[in-house]
């Protein structure tokens, strides 16, 4: 274990991904130097790491995403590796080559192949060269109208018109037949011109009813690539993902073994090391398209690690090290099932707005195939500068319906007092006929559906708890010295109606 | 003692008492008493009412208690007679707009006197990365602009006032 | 799910196995009904029950072990199913009858096969009939010493000497060869007669270097019995296990199918329903013997779910309501390593004496493959009446070595104060070559052993903090206005001082 | 501040003083001055030494802190100069005995004017269902027998005092 070419891991990054890894160094016999901002000097991941260093004020721009002063750190303290972890850093390929010309073992994806993976347009050439399916279409601009024809009729309608320049919906048109086409290209066009000043429009086949599903990948600096199955990431407000359940409930198995073995081609096209992720459109017909890969640890590997038994963290570090593979993908089997919820200190019934501020109470669910990766406990201040996800319940069980159940009954358990979170939203989530049944898209979640969440509140009990709490602050001085007779009486006969008034 | 107890825009009318160190007789809306056992715990009490048990997570906010069930979180304003008058007293209709997190102004969609809907987004504000639209609570007149775009703004500061229209 | 029998449990138990139960409940979609005594009303267990009802005053005597009570309580309820836990009245025929007899469920073993297995000369002459193997020797007293002769040479040297009527070790004996026999049969006698009044001394064999190991069983209604593997159970003080870990590092794959076939034989001769536990005294060897059966859930049943994936409660729930099991002994495969740790309240630096007291602080170790079943939290009062058991860490390896690395983690992440615990001796353990090795007998933990726990302390770092807390104490109306210069140009020359004089 | 804090029968001698709102110098034996810096966070307090990163649980002892570190717990005895006076002018070889746990006294082994040896077992407390003996901490003789068997006592309820044989 110690004849590793590294023994001292700084970990860039911050909450419970930090934490994550510092775990994954700890069991792995590694020593970790945390880094942090003004606002985390007490986090958890700078208690828990070996050591740990101040780089910066609060906002990412001037700490965690200051390469050159990270870099620094790592070679005062004696650091000789550094972990990313996701975001910040992590697919910075710069920061990357810094790291492995300054003598040190990047953890990560090599720098080329995080170029490889970098641009949209890049990567997508890339793949379709390597013979990967990526959603039919253009990528350069289309010239005229008659080659707007041509390339819909080729890839099949529905169509999405979509700006060059763009971003935000804006120049960004569906088209269901050949009917429209030509005035949504030409109003398309316009509108791309007027919100960007370049009005390059190209095409794209419309997925119908997508679900978002994504294959985690492994390799080593020695030729062998696994894959780790798939995960479903359909569930997602303002295009983020809040819940990801392995397998996907609705791929049949020769798709998954597609899917699959295109990842696999994927990974091994950009020469990649570690672990990766390959992400897919899956088509309501069952066709699938490359999407883009992620070249680092992906905030929902824990449920992957759930079905498999592997430790992706503790592999990064052993692919790092330069050791092989140690398991074969005829190793691999799906065992049971997972569902992740991210857990993020927001506001569900105000359209997700975050919600940061200090955590008051915090008690985490237990016991059995329940598993909490968290960067805050009770005292914590969530800061407002980074992103708002404080912690990921990851539960397993042998059947979905059984992961279904041991999620809810964990929620239930789960108390985050002090700000708003996406809890009991998850709750809904978990009784909501469409997830029950495996049949939702990335269009799951609709404004309908966050009105309220009452199906899952308790109001009366908690009209009551606010009436008693209240009542014990207005009297706080009276509260030993109570009206009405003794305690002892009181508490035999409300005993007693207790026994006898259940319903 | 008296409270006005609001949930969800739904206002309950409870009559609680002591009758022993751990017990609270509570009326709801003039239905049966229930005597109800609670235990203060840190960050929350445990009740048994009726025989059932629950397990609240409590925290004190300016107009009652943000209450944690099964986690659910319920924000239940507790209002006193004396509360209630001084309320009455100010005007039923007029509401501050405060800003619900700590964060940066970054547009004021309205000007003083425009009438707005309510759930009509008045007010842009970016925190944690994020555009988040502050809406109008009730349907009425703008007054009192008290930020301006750029600005940096805490939790609870006062954004601008909305005048009902009367009823 | 609900055309189940039964629909409110009441779970006649407290502390860890409590929660445990009402967990299980709660995931299959049961009301529970927590009891407690005087000390129990803010426990963990009755917050999260359904209902909860007081049965009486602290000692177990007068509340979980008032049959009467707890009868009337499900009565009262509308209960229509007792779980009992482990311990209290778990294995007492007579309540499990009673609880039939009052039309409700028994989440527990039939009365008859309690009964069965109950007393130890009982269940060790029928498991001989059933053709079980039992620790060679006689159950009847010794007439004479020719008999005496007869009977050592027959089961050969070592043997043991035992009083009919003993206990504590008074009039036992250990016999390594035919030459001091006799003598030492005059002697135990002799001293039985002095100790108990009656002299009457029968002879097992001495089982040499003996480790406990134990099979998990699971039986429904309808003729199905599977075995969920092995657990060994070897690291024990005062006769009570400590750690348990499965599969046993060193139990040939042979023995253990001899073994668990022999425990379903076992199982099947009492006419079982349920989960239970089959303990065998497994000699160096390689021989093993029967020791007695468990009928009920065992403590350490968290192990067996982390490698089958199996949740023995909710099976137990399932079985109880009449269900055939939902799986074949062919679908069970070893997944991995587990390793249980039982945390009690006591010092392990005085030979494990209790150490009841308030919890100060209660911090529980997540991540990976980390479950903590508990029934405590911060501010909890650990009463002095009951089993000092207040938490249970049970952690998950692929392999035996990743699973200790992960334990040794988990146990550094866990935070207990006010009260002293047995975590610190469990970090000591898992250092233990013989420990590392697998090579361990119930006589692993030995009075040197415990003499202290230097090696995995930081002595210096505790004075250190013990000194500025008492600072900090002794200044407190200071805090804010330091001494010195100001705090922001300290922070500076700190960080630069950390920076560069580490080691 | 001077303390002196022992552990494990090991004394050290600790010069302590603040230098910052978070930060505290170190000298322990006279050896090299250490800046620590510290925050206190509920339960205990956060620790950077030397660019080492330490999280303590503590918890006020009578005699000192019980700090936890790594799952691990240190009771450390930490004196200040005047508790140090009272002590030496308290005679250092008189040691009162406490029980470590509440429980009920089984039975006491000794008798006034006994002379012990440190480890010798002088009561049997039962706690949990199980007998626990508490021994004598330094050898001595015996005064002051406060218990009687069948007596329930709490932790720390003082048992009898041992005084150590003069060296």
């Amino acid at each position: 274990m110690n004849l590793r070419p590294f023994k001292r891991v700084l970990v860039a990054n911050r909450g419970e991904i930090a934490v994550r890894i510092i775990r994954a160094c700890a069991e792995e016999g590694l020593e970790t130097v945390a880094v942090y901002s003004d606002v985390d000097r007490d986090a958890r991941h700078v208690r828990m790491a070996t050591y740990a260093v101040h780089i910066g004020a609060a906002p990412a721009a001037e700490s965690y995403l200051v390469s050159e002063r990270i870099l620094q750190v790592a070679r005062d303290t004696g650091a000789d590796a550094v972990h990313p972890g996701y975001g910040f850093l992590s697919e910075n390929a710069g920061f990357a080559q810094a790291v492995i010309d300054a003598g040190m073992v990047w953890i990560g994806a090599p720098p080329e192949s995080i170029i490889g993976m970098g641009s949209k347009t890049g990567s997508r050439q890339r793949m379709t060269a390597a013979g990967v399916p990526v959603v039919p279409g253009t990528v350069e601009a289309l010239h005229d109208e008659a080659e707007v024809l041509r390339v819909a009729t080729e890839i099949g309608f529905p169509v999405m018109l979509k700006a060059s320049a763009g971003g935000g919906g804006k120049g960004m048109r569906k088209v269901d037949n050949a009917d429209g086409l030509v005035s949504a290209f030409r109003s398309a066009r316009g509108e791309a011109k007027a919100s960007f000043g370049d009005d390059a429009v190209y095409m794209e086949k419309f997925v119908v009813n997508p679900r978002h599903v994504e294959i985690q990948v492994l390799a080593d600096g020695h030729g062998n690539i696994v894959h780790l199955f798939e995960r479903d990431c359909s569930i997602q407000r303002r295009n983020q993902k809040v819940i990801e359940e392995c397998p996907c409930p609705v791929l049949p198995e020769e798709t998954r073994q597609a899917m699959a073995s295109v990842a696999v081609k994927a990974t091994g096209a950009v020469n990649y090391v570690g672990a990766g992720t390959v992400e897919f459109l899956l088509g309501g017909d069952g066709s699938f398209y490359f999407l883009e890969m992620n070249t680092r640890l992906q905030v929902e590997h824990p449920i992957t690690e759930a079905i498999t038994g592997v430790d992706l963290a503790r592999a990064q570090l052993r692919v790092a090290a330069g050791e092989p593979l140690w398991f074969k993908q005829s190793d691999l089997k799906i065992n049971g099932h997972a569902i992740e919820c991210r857990v993020y200190a927001e506001d569900p019934e105000a359209n997700f707005a975050p919600a940061p501020g200090l955590i008051q109470d915090y008690r985490e669910p237990g016991g059995p195939f329940v598993r909490v990766d968290s960067g805050v406990s009770a005292g914590s201040e969530v800061p407002i500068y980074y992103d708002p996800m404080i912690a990921k319940l990851v539960v397993w069980g042998r059947t979905r319906q059984e992961c279904i159940e041991r999620t809810d009954r964990a929620l239930r358990e789960y108390r985050i007092t002090g700000i708003k979170t996406s809890l009991g939203f998850f709750r809904k989530v978990l009784r909501d006929e469409r997830f029950l049944a495996g049949e939702y898209t990335t269009g799951f979640i609709t404004p309908e559906f966050l009105e309220d969440l009452e199906e899952v509140r308790s109001d009366e009990v908690a009209c009551i708890a606010a009436a008693i709490a209240q009542l014990d602050h207005d009297l706080k001085p009276a509260r030993a010295a109570s009206s009405g007779s003794g305690g002892s009486n009181w508490k035999r006969a409300a005993t007693w109606r207790s026994t006898h008034r259940m319903r | 003692m008296h409270y006005d107890v609001t949930l969800d825009g739904k206002t309950r009318s409870v009559e609680i008492e002591r009758v022993g160190e751990d017990y609270v007789r509570v009326v709801i809306d003039d239905g049966e008493p229930v005597v109800v056992e609670r235990r203060a715990l840190s960050g929350g009490m445990s009740l048994v009412i009726d025989g059932k048990s629950f397990d609240a997570g409590l925290v004190k906010r300016e107009a009652g208690w943000d209450v944690s069930i099964l986690g659910v979180q319920h924000p239940v304003e507790v209002l006193d007679p004396r509360k209630k008058a001084l309320r009455l007293a100010g005007g039923a209709g007029e509401g501050k707009l405060k800003s619900s997190m700590p964060g940066r102004v970054v547009s004021i969609l309205v000007e003083d006197g425009a009438v707005v809907e309510k759930g009509q987004a008045v007010i842009i504000i970016e925190a944690m990365k994020m555009e988040n639209e502050v809406k109008a609570p009730v349907s009425g007149t703008v007054s009192g602009i008290q930020v301006t775009p750029g600005q940096a703004v805490d939790a609870g500061a006062p954004l601008l006032t909305i005048t009902a229209e009367s009823e």
